[in-house]
This record gives structure tokens, C-alpha cells and sequence, in this order.
């Protein structure tokens, strides 16, 4: 099915602007002005944006350590994002989550979480809650092929098939847990969609770097599933651009490697080259979406800077809501 | 008002909270019992018997049996809190807890810090815990100890079927995470319970019987030990203050600090192993509030620092008993 | 292949015996002069029999909360284990474990487990030993269809194909989890092996109530195993004769169950009709071997009543080697 | 003796003892690092470095990098010390704990006493804790307060590169589990380690510095605020006894109630929230033994109960400093 030029221009945005937000925070990290771990989503904007495109905000999704691209996709503030990741009061979460902890509840973001395979069970849960308001909302948990592994996840699965519930369980196989290779850590020879098959789910697979190839595919599994079919999965195969960490030396990879897929895999690049080779958007176009988006993160880093800093009184509280 | 058991409690709590609020949903497993056999749901309830009917009254779509999957019970509850509904888990014993901490430690407990306020998961995990059934290591243990010391939990312990009732209608409308502890050994056990709307407030322990000469502070099968020993202790003209904690997270500092100030000797009942328990909280507490008022060293009744054994003789001796606390407390008084 | 006699007695021997261990059990509890939770195997006792009946003391097992007949057939003392279900100080773990945690490392029982699911992990862990001893020992984890559904368990599989250990998976399913039943709890419609296959192990498939089928396929699965192709997987269709535990009104089975099973699927009952058929064994010798059972059992509940019963001081002891 | 890093007294110590015993294996995540990559085995190690090289020196079959599933390697690690090895599981984070404390809790720690003696389960659990990085709440944490209490563990806490190099050739030798806890803060510190064979014995706290006004008590990054503290003091002219803790189970009960009995004055730090932690512990043990010493009530100096904040202004404000110490200290010092 054919987008119309607006859908299309939304969606180049929001995976540009994913890829530009973690460019930057990639220069930032260096400086030291950034605490903590940061993992970022550059090479994987397509399955983000492919999927979230669908929703609404009414359907939830959870994410994981490498958040800031499902967060951005489901419609999270910017600025709010970068505030939080360089600790400021004034961030999504007051500073007090940082980078692996930022949630939405009103943009039905459930929060980027630190323990692998933690957010599959909370997706569930989100799901059976869906279907018990009737309204045909779905819940999406977002996994990496190395969270394909942990227990939870697993009894996830089975437990919203037991449940017929209203679950997608994308797995984000970007080849890599930490600096570990998917086809030793998944005992099917990485084949992570078979065994979300075997669990009694419909499965579909998809190339993660071709944002039609997963707007399509969700398109299909979306329907699928709101018409309460139960849970399904889909695997997407995908790259990641930076290391695991910022800081991570990557020496796991091939030679070559890194420039072959900032070449041959870049959905940005391989959806800037496709809508413009059919003529449905222009080079001008996006490139004036470019410089836009180039701004508004250089105006959320300059926010960041300039925002407000917690103070001591600030640890006590959200703790609970009364105590 | 009438004699209930405190299995009754819970499950006529968990029908009347279910009644008013639509958000309330069950899930565990075996609450409904018989799913997917010949027997059909329902052909037995959970095994407390703490469910028993709810599916017919309220439906699949409320009460939700589930696989034996205690991570994705829990990780489902929260997912549910988080989207608006209260969610009611039961955790078979709370041994289980073992198998699916992260998602009460690192994932309820901590949301609405992590997120900077701007979340709720109003959770209640109710679980059976506690020694006394010749349970053995794997069925028998407490877990309040653990659970306190974790930021972002409230732990209830309810020791009377009244209590069970009016904490749990509490927990169940509270905002925060709850963990409900509920001890094996009461469920049998009978006591007066109020009629209608009833709630017992966080934080604000029962004074079940007043003397003056000494503090005995627990919670759950040790209360009643406490109050044996209290029955001990009067027949040899000792007054004891007795105090049910009902809650360890928030902790009613006020009682007992109110008590320790009159009575200036405190014994601390905990079915938790010795270290790092209620006992050495409450203990470490009151001396740093109550130091000038302490006539003797506060004394810690518990388990030794063993897991729980099997046979009747060994469960009996590793358990507090009320010789025990008696003899504690008569230690603390004669102490010079 | 054909069983030698002695082979075919010793089998019999060994299934009549856990029977025997359990009716009586089932008989004593009532009495209430045993403590604690009791979760009673008879009916399966051709799987149990039927592994074990392959392994050395060199090979591992672990078992379950119903762990009777496991450890029976991994030649565990009878008398050592009534009188730890007696709770007494002569019983095999000295009256601190119970039923629920009988184990025995000379004979290669790592333990009866009251956690479901707890066991898989172990077994791994035994078969990464017995890998790494190099002299073709195997680890076998008994599961029930309750179990299959524990993230543990899915774990250990992965786990077990990564590292390629001599694992096997037995999975027993009586068609009950407590009082739950498995078509409803295991999402694919009930079918356990076709998830374990998918976990990337060869899989097989037996009747677990006929001691020929479940010792035929452990033959194979042995086979293959010890050969160094890392873990496999069985599911064995079998039945439980009592409740879930001693006390358990059983109202989840259909009319009649009870009996059919009893009548059509008594491991014990298959297995002499055959042997007497084929002209193997007589009547007369399995009739005796019953009454030498019986005798044993009657003295091991005997002695176990008259065993040392455990002192306060004994509470103490066996926490730590040296502390 | 020279001067090393924590993390390469470690990492040493582990190559050590497995060049002594051929039945000491590791597992754990990316413990070898491009393991089915193309870059192969080791292109990266650990990421805290101390792991590195042993995949080379000692082979896939003792050096096993696993598949993230935290109760599959804590559980094999169970299954192949109940089958004589001495496997060394390592936890990336001690958070994760949560997500496999089924397996270190009802499992390991209760073996050799559920099989009434007849089993060993010598595992050590490896793993990096506690807070400083800013690596949010999910990713700082103290456990000790939780693995202490349970019977069946013993509980190591190096402060020092010294220590972490006796204690953990003591942890891979004893015979029980062991979990060894390593303060992420503290793998770059240096100090001097001695050469060869070197053990320091379980439940042996050490002595950094004497004083006779009053008795800090700690572990971990929270000793080095500790002596920092000390210093402060010194130069008002107080003289502290700093206790090293080494280990939390065992508990060196002697060398905190030695020290109390001089100094009457306990401040004992804690970087685990204030319930039911080791901080109320010692101060519940010192109450009980060596109460007539006690000149004024003990202090706790702990975090807040709160999980860790992320932004460097609120991890610094949550974690006890020198000068939260220094006060507290003064504050014994002062009491009337
Ligand atoms: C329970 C748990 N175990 C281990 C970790 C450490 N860790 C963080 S990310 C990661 C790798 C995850 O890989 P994958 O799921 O493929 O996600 P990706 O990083 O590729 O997005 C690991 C091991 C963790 N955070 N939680
Ligand atoms: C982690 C955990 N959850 C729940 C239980 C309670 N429980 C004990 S046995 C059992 C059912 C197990 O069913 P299955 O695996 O089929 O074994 P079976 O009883 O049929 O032999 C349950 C739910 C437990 N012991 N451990
Ligand atoms: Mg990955
Ligand atoms: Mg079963």
C-alpha cells in the first residue's frame, strides 16, 4: 500500500530524527558531561519508526536498555529526553532514570528498562489490559536477539498465548548482545522467529534496515492481532551503528564491517534513496527536514545545558505516592 | 460483626473490592482451579481457598489462572498497574519470590522513582509465607525481611481476620505497590470481623494488650506466641505491651518508641532468620530514638541462622516459641 | 532389543516397589502421623524406571516435588527415605529435608526440588561436568508439564544447546499441574516437544505408562547423547494415580478417570500381561516378587517409626561446612 | 609485593586458581567476549576486565561465556559444584540477583542442609555492586543486606586489591557458596598486593586505623569515606577505630564488640538503604553484647530509602559521604 507524502515525511522525520539524537549524544558521551551508561539506537530507526507509526497512543509499548529510539518513535518529547539524559530536574523523568529509564505513561511508553528481558511480562500485562478495555489496543515489547534468551521472555510468550492477549513481541536482531554474536548465544543458530513459533504464536520475519519492509509487515501483524487473534512475534533484522555502549571498542566486529553497514544498511539512506528514486519526495525536502531537525537537537542539547539541576531535597521524593 | 476465618476475610475482600471497583483483577495460579481439564474451572479453587467462586462471579476476563510462570505473573501485574488497573497477584507461597524478584525489586518497586513520579503501579502481590505446616526450606520461609528493606514497596502482614480484611481493602485501593504477606498457619484461625466498609490505615500498629514492664513487638503466627508469653508473664505479675506491627514498610516508629518510653525493655519477635531482619531494624531503631529510655539491651527473639528443617521436633525448635519470648523477656528484666 | 530376565525382573522389581512405596504412603497419610507436603508418583513409575534403568551411578539426575520414584529408581535406600518422609534423624537427609528433598550424591541424585523448575538449570550444570570429565556421563532433568512453562526451564534448554551438553530433558506430562490442566497452561495446545525441538534439540516421543516404550526410547536417546551431540528432549505421556498432594479431592478429573486409568494405563499391570504373554517371566515369580516388596515396605514403615527421632540441637548443624 | 589494580588482583587470583585446581571452571556473560562473532573469542573480554585472557590460557571448556539467562548460569553453576567442580558464575551487575535468586536463595544456600549434610555446593557468585557511576537504579546496587540474611551463604565484601585477591582464593577454596561482591567503584583503585599464595581467612574484619573515641564500621567504596571521614576527625583531634568488615557472613562480632568496649561510641556505614541492612545489624548486635559500653545511642549512616537517583547531583546527595560520617561521628560524640 502506498503512503501518502505526508506519512512519508513523518516517518523520514522520526527516524532522522532517532539517528541524529544519537549522533549527537554519541560526541556528547565523549566530553564526560554525560553520567552513566548510554546505549544508543543509531543503524535500528527503521523497526522503531515502522512500528510505532501504526499506533496510537492508546497502545502501549515497553522498550529496553536502548530506549531513546522507541521512546522518540512513540511520540516522547525531545527536549524532555535530553534533558534526562544529562540529569536535568527539568528531564522526562527528573533526571532521577536517565538514559535506561524513560517513560511516557501519557504517550503509552512504558518505560526503557536495564534487565534484559524484563519488559516482555509488563508487555503482557499491558496487553491483557488492553483487551479488557475492548478498544482493540495492542502491546508491543521490544527485544534485542540477546533478550531472546532470558526466562522471562520465554514465559512471556507462553503466557500471552495462554491469555490470547493483545501482544507483539518484536525481536530487534541487530547481531549482537554486549559483544556477544547471535548465532552462538541463540541456540537455533540464531534463529530467534522459530522459537516464538514453537511457542504458538504466528511469526513474521523482515529486513529491520527497509522501514517499508517493517511498516508493511506491522501493517499485517497489527491486524492480526487487534482482531484478537492473540499474541504474535516478528524478528527484524537490523544493525546497530555504535558499540554496545559508548566507549565499547567493537573489536567483535568483521573489518570493514561498520562501513559496509553505515553503507549498504542504512535505512536512512536506503529510504531517502527509494522515496526519491519513485518520486515521492525530494532531495530539497528532505533536506530542509534535515536542517530542521539538526536544529531542534542542537536547541534540546543548549536546553539541556541551560536547564535546571537537582538538588538534595530532590532524592526524597516519588518514592511512593503516599507513605 | 461476626467470627470469620482469615481465609474468609481475604476471600470475601477480594468479592467486595472486586464489586466496587471494575479495575480489580485476579491473577495466579490454581485461583481458579480446574482450568482446561474434565472438571472444568472452578472444579477446585486455589489451595487456600482464598478465590473460591470469584471466577463464576466475576469471569475469565478478572480472574485469570495462569501458567506455572511466577516472573510473567508479576511482570503482567505491574503491565496491568500501569495501564490503569489493580491488579491483585497471588503468589502460591512466598518462597516464590526467589523466582521472580526482579520484577517486585527492580521493576515495581522502583517505577515511579525511575520515571520521575509520573507513573503508578498500584500492585498488590499477596502471598502465603511463613513456617509451622512442616513445610520444609522450600515452602515455609518469611520474606518481609527482604521486602522492607526495598524502597519503593509497602509490606503488610496481617495477624486477625479483621486485620485481614480492613488491610487488605486498604492495599487493594492504595496507590502504591503492596505486598501482602499472609502467614499459613492463619488461615484457619477465627476471629470478629467488622461488617461493611472497613479499612485498617498503613502504618499504625495494634496495641493488643497495655502493661508497663516490658515491650513485645511482631507480627503474623509470632504475635500470637506473644501473646501466650504475655499470659505467661502475668501469671508471674509482668505487664507487657503487646504490639502487632500490621505493617513493616511503612513502620509505626510512634508505637513503639510510645511503649519502649514507659516500659524501657523491648523484645523483638521475628520469624525471619536472625541477620539483617525486623528484629535488628526495630532494635537498631529504638536505639538511636529511645536510647535514654532503655533500662535493659533490647532483646531479638528469631529463628537461628538456618534455613527451615522438615521434622515436626526440628521445626518446633527452630521456631520462636512462647517459653522463648517469656524467657527473654524475663531476661531484659533482670538485667542489671 | 530383548531384556534379559534378570533385566525384566529387576524392572518390575523397581516400578512395584515405588508403587508399593506410594499406596502405602497414600495410607499412612491419612493417619497424620506424617508431616508436611506429599506429592505421590504412583502410576508413572514406567518413566522414572524406564531412564533410570540405563544410567550408572556416573550419571545425574534431578527431580521434582513428586520425587519419590525418581529417587527409588536411581537406587536410592528405601528405608533411608521413609524414615526422611518420617521426619526421623536416621533418614537420608537426617529429617531436615522431607519428601520434598531427598537426594543422594552417591547415587548421582542431586535432589528431589520443591521449586518448579529449578531443576533444569542443575541438571545443565551436572552435564557441563560430565562433559568436562570427559567419560560420556549424561544429566537428566525430570520435568512435569507444569514445569515446561517455568522460564528456568526454557532457559536451561537454551543454555544446554549453546554449551552443547549432555542434557536430557525428560518432560512426564500427567496432564495436570496441580489442579490446572496441561492443554490449558502449555500454550501449544499441550504439545511439549515440539517447543523443546524448537529450543534447536532433537526431541522424542514416548508412552509413559508402557516400561518397554519409555526404556526403548531412552536406549536411542542415550545413544545419541552419550555420542557427544549435546542435549535432547522427551515427553512422556503418562498418568498420576492420586491427587496433586495427599488430601487433593481430584474434582478437576472426568467421571470415572480414576478408574479408566487405573484399569487402562497401569504401567505395572501392561507390563506383566506382556511379559506373562510373551512367555518371559511367569505369574508366579512376579507374585512373589510383590509379597518380597510388600515385606520390604512393611519394614521400612516399621522401622521408620521406631527410627531416632531428630534433637533441637540437630537444627544447627549442616548449614555450613565450616563457618 | 607490588602495586595492582582490584581488578587485576582479581583477575590474577582467577588465573591462579585455576592454574592450582583443574576443577575450577567460569562462567558467565561476556566473560570471553566475540564469542559468534567475527571478530572470535576475546576480541573483547568482560567488560570489567578481569576476566581477560583466561578463554586463551584455559579453553572453552573452563572458561564458558553464556547466553544471558542469569538463573541458567547460577544454576549451572549449582549443578556442577553438586558434581565437584568449583565453578566460578560471574553476575554483571549484582542487581541482577533478582532476576536469578530462586537459584542462590532456595537452591545453593539450602543444599547441604536440605540433604542433612550430605551435599557441598562450592559455587562462588561474583558480581559488581553499589553505586558511584550513575548507572541508575537498576545498575547500582548493594545486596549484601538481602544475601547476608540468608543462612547457607557467606557474604565477602573486598575493600582493598589485597583483599581481593586472599579473599577470593579463600572463596574458591572453601568448600560452601560464597558470594563475592566487587564495588564497581573500586576495580581502577590500586593498592599493594601480595606476591604467591595468599589467603585471608572468612569472618577476620580488619583494622585500617585505631582511636579511642569512637568505632567506624564498614565495607566496600563507603571504608573509603570512612578513613576520609577519620581524617577529618583526626584533625579536631578525635581518634577513630576503622573496622574493615571483609566479610558479613561471617560477621567478625569480636573485633566491632573489642572496639566498642574502648570506644563506647559505634558509627556504622552502610551503602544499602536503611531497612534491615547490615548497618541495623551491627548496631542490634552491639545493643545486645556490649550494651553497658555503649556511651551514647549508635548512628547509622545510610542512603536514604529510596532506589539510587541517576543525575550526579542526586547520586552524590543519596550516597553517605565523609561528612555525613564526620557528623555522625561528632554526633556520638556530643550525645548527653
Ligand atoms: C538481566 C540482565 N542481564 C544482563 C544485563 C547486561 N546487559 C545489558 S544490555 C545486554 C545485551 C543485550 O543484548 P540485546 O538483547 O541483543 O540488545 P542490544 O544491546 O543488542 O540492543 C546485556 C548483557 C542486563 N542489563 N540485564
Ligand atoms: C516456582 C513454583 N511455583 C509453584 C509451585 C507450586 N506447585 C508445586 S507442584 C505444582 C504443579 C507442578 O505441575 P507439574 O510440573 O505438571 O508436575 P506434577 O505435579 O504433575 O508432577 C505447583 C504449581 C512451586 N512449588 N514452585
Ligand atoms: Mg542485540
Ligand atoms: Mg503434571
Amino acid at each position: 500500500m502506498q503512503l501518502s507524502r505526508e506519512a512519508l515525511l513523518r516517518a523520514y522525520r522520526q527516524m532522522k530524527l532517532i539517528r541524529e539524537f544519537e549522533e549527537r549524544l554519541h560526541v556528547e558521551i565523549m566530553t564526560g558531561e554525560i553520567a552513566g551508561f548510554t546505549h544508543l539506537y543509531s543503524g535500528q530507526e527503521a523497526v522503531a519508526v515502522g512500528v510505532c507509526e501504526h499506533l496510537t497512543a492508546d497502545d502501549k509499548i515497553i522498550s529496553t536498555h536502548r530506549g531513546h529510539g522507541h521512546c522518540l518513535a512513540k511520540g516522547v518529547e525531545v527536549k524532555g529526553m535530553m534533558k534526562e539524559i544529562w540529569g536535568s530536574r527539568e528531564g522526562t523523568c527528573k533526571g532521577k532514570g536517565g538514559s535506561m529509564h524513560i517513560a511516557s505513561e501519557e504517550h503509552g511508553m512504558l518505560g526503557a528498562n536495564g534487565i534484559v528481558g524484563a519488559g516482555a511480562p509488563i508487555a503482557v500485562g499491558a496487553a491483557i489490559a488492553a483487551k479488557l478495555n475492548g478498544k482493540g489496543g495492542v502491546s508491543i515489547t521490544f527485544s534485542g536477539d540477546g533478550a531472546c534468551n532470558q526466562g522471562t521472555t520465554f514465559e512471556a510468550m507462553n503466557f500471552a498465548v495462554v491469555t490470547k492477549a493483545p501482544c507483539i513481541f518484536i525481536f530487534e536482531n541487530n547481531h549482537y548482545s554486549e559483544h556477544t554474536g547471535y548465532e552462538y548465544a541463540v541456540g537455533t543458530s540464531g534463529d530467534i522467529a522459530s522459537r516464538a513459533e514453537a511457542f504458538g504464536m504466528k511469526v513474521w520475519r523482515g529486513d529491520g534496515t527497509d522501514f517499508m519492509s517493517v511498516y508493511d509487515t506491522m501493517r499485517d501483524v497489527l491486524e492480526y492481532v487487534r482482531a484478537g487473534h492473540g499474541p504474535a512475534s516478528v524478528e527484524f533484522d537490523t544493525e546497530r551503528f555504535f558499540g554496545h555502549f559508548e566507549g565499547d571498542p567493537q573489536r567483535y566486529r568483521a573489518d570493514g564491517e561498520l562501513d559496509r553497514i553505515r553503507a549498504e544498511r542504512d535505512c536512512l539512506r536506503k529510504f531517502r534513496d527509494s522515496v526519491t528514486g519513485a518520486g515521492l519526495l525530494s532531495h530539497t525536502e528532505l533536506d530542509s527536514l534535515d536542517a530542521e531537525i539538526l536544529d531542534l537537537i542542537q536547541s534540546a542539547v543548549d536546553d539541556a545545558r541551560a536547564a535546571e539541576r537537582p538538588t538534595a531535597e530532590d532524592v526524597l521524593t516519588d518514592v511512593y505516592i503516599s507513605y | 460483626m461476626e467470627k470469620k476465618m482469615y481465609r474468609t476475610a481475604i476471600l470475601e475482600t477480594l468479592a467486595a473490592e472486586m464489586e466496587r471497583d471494575p479495575n480489580v483483577v485476579l491473577l495466579g495460579e490454581d485461583i481458579v482451579g480446574g482450568m482446561g481439564t474434565p472438571g472444568g474451572p472452578e472444579a477446585i479453587g486455589g489451595i487456600w481457598k482464598t478465590t473460591e467462586g470469584l471466577f463464576g462471579r466475576f469471569g475469565a476476563d478478572r480472574v485469570i489462572d495462569t501458567p506455572i510462570s511466577e516472573s510473567a505473573i508479576i511482570g503482567a501485574a505491574a503491565g496491568l498497574a500501569l495501564s490503569g488497573k489493580r491488579p491483585v497477584a497471588e503468589l502460591m507461597f512466598a518462597d516464590f519470590v526467589g523466582v521472580c524478584m526482579d520484577q517486585i525489586w527492580n521493576q515495581i518497586a522502583k517505577f515511579r522513582y525511575m520515571f520521575g513520579g509520573k507513573s503508578r503501579c498500584p500492585v498488590v502481590i499477596r502471598m502465603a509465607y511463613g513456617a509451622g505446616r512442616n513445610a520444609s526450606a522450600q515452602h515455609s520461609q518469611s520474606v518481609h525481611q527482604m521486602l522492607t528493606g526495598m524502597p519503593g514497596l509497602k509490606v503488610v502482614m496481617p495477624t486477625t481476620p479483621a486485620d485481614a480484611k480492613g488491610l487488605l481493602a486498604q492495599a487493594i485501593r492504595d496507590d502504591d505497590p503492596v505486598i501482602f504477606l499472609e502467614h499459613k498457619t492463619l488461615y484457619a484461625t477465627k476471629g470478629n470481623v467488622p461488617d461493611g466498609e472497613y479499612l485498617v490505615p498503613f502504618g499504625h500498629a495494634r496495641l493488643t494488650r497495655a502493661g508497663t514492664d516490658v515491650t513485645l513487638v511482631s507480627f503474623g503466627l509470632m504475635l500470637g506466641y506473644c501473646e501466650q508469653a504475655a499470659d505467661l508473664l502475668a501469671a508471674e505479675g509482668i505487664g507487657c505491651d503487646v504490639i502487632d506491627l500490621r505493617t513493616t514498610s511503612p513502620l509505626d516508629e510512634e508505637a513503639i518508641l510510645d511503649s519502649v518510653e514507659v516500659t524501657g525493655r523491648l523484645v523483638v519477635v521475628d520469624e525471619a532468620p536472625p541477620r539483617c531482619n525486623i528484629a535488628t531494624d526495630i532494635i537498631s531503631l529504638v536505639c538511636a530514638k529511645a536510647f535514654v529510655a532503655l533500662k535493659a539491651p533490647p532483646v531479638a527473639v528469631t529463628p537461628p541462622h538456618t534455613p527451615v528443617p522438615f521434622a515436626r521436633e526440628l521445626e518446633a525448635a527452630y521456631l520462636p516459641s512462647p517459653e522463648k519470648i517469656a524467657a527473654a523477656a524475663r531476661k531484659t528484666l533482670s538485667w542489671k
